[in-house]
């Protein structure tokens, strides 16, 4: 399991790459990856992400767990960014290795699941027209409900 | 003593991101009454805790934790993060 | 979209990377890859993927097409490997680019149900004690009726 | 005439990839009869055919699936890919 919580950008493919390579026993790997989205209607000029330094890590690390006790994975690879971003810069990552695609596709989904509600991170959206705290969506709440 | 923590706009609202606090509240609860009492902008940063989370030792929990042993609590708006 | 059926190796890192680059418009990125896997109890020489040259893009095609006809789709990528290959190797990788990570996961779980038993490809094993054909899996076929 | 393909082990029993093959069949399964009754070792590959898919001009179909128009079928056991 690696925990990965930094300001600088990572590389996405050099670590999707370094976490598939010579994964002999195990045959499917999901990433997931979150990218600062733009709407065109609404242009933004900046995302600025807050996090809780210290109680980050240890929820981090809590999901990964849980994860690996509730699926068969052969490991765990979350990167999640906090400080200041533009659009088309990701922001975070998730890795699953596993021997078979179900585990992998829903271990990974479930750490998407938590990490947006349950780990320390806010996002404030800085448009010309001023910044706002980007609100917690109940989908995303409710998501949670079918683990 | 306790430290106290804001992040997101519940620091915007207090104007700090931390700060250490004498109190003898015993739950959560009661040391947001204690801190509402203090000015308007603790007042208006806890007017709706339905809108609020918090942890105790960088553990998530309810308004409702007793703080007994409590080093570190934390108040913010509900996580955005992924 | 894109669709490649090729023989040598891809590079999972760089096509991972070019996948999400500057996806300002799409905020979820899902990959899936899957890996020649060994089992210790009954070490693998090498893989042999025979396919249906013509049929296969054509049926991946398709599959793709439907997965962009059901979800909200950005962009969608499929590369499936087919010939000699060895244990820790990669055999394919599929990629879908959403708006939403609920689109994305569930495209890329629906591209690989179907393309595990409705693409022709066809899995042989050589290990030390002989040579057999991967035997298709009930669940493969039963994973289709969710969708 | 019409080109007949086999794959996997299909293709394995029967001794080759593909054949062009005169026939006045209407259907795939009027097809498959006609190759059983050639030699054992068609009779042999099609011996069960709940264990083997068919495609027509390159898509996948059902074994009653007419010929009519038809310029190729595939023979194969059921895909594993991925």
């Amino acid at each position: 399991m690696r925990i990965v919580v930094q300001e600088p950008p990572f590389d996405l493919g050099a670590e999707a790459a370094a976490f598939a390579t010579g994964r002999r026993d195990m045959g499917a790997i999901v990433t997931f990856s979150g990218v600062v989205r733009d709407d065109p209607a609404k242009p933004l000029r900046q995302m600025v992400i807050e996090h809780y330094p210290g109680m980050t890590e240890r929820a981090l690390h809590k999901i990964a767990a849980e994860a690996q006790a509730r699926w068969s994975l052969g490991d765990v690879l979350v990167i999640h960014r906090f400080g200041a971003m533009h659009p088309g810069e990701m922001i975070m990552m998730v890795a699953t290795a596993a021997k078979h695609r179900k585990d992998a596709f829903e271990a990974a989904e479930y750490l998407m699941d938590y990490l947006k509600s349950r780990a320390p991170f806010w996002k404030k959206e800085l448009a010309a027209d001023g910044e706002s705290w980007v609100a917690a969506r109940d989908e995303d709440e409710d998501a949670l409900s079918r683990w | 003593m306790i430290d106290v923590l804001y992040f997101a706009w519940v620091r915007e609202r207090i104007g700090l991101p931390r700060e250490q606090v004498e109190t003898r509240a015993t739950t959560v609860a009661e040391l947001v009454e204690e801190l509402r009492a203090r000015e308007e902008r603790y007042a208006l940063a806890f007017a709706d805790l339905k809108a609020l989370r918090v942890a105790v030792d960088q553990d998530l929990t309810d308004f409702d934790a007793p703080l007994a042993g409590a080093r570190e609590v934390a108040f913010f708006p509900p996580m955005t993060g992924g």
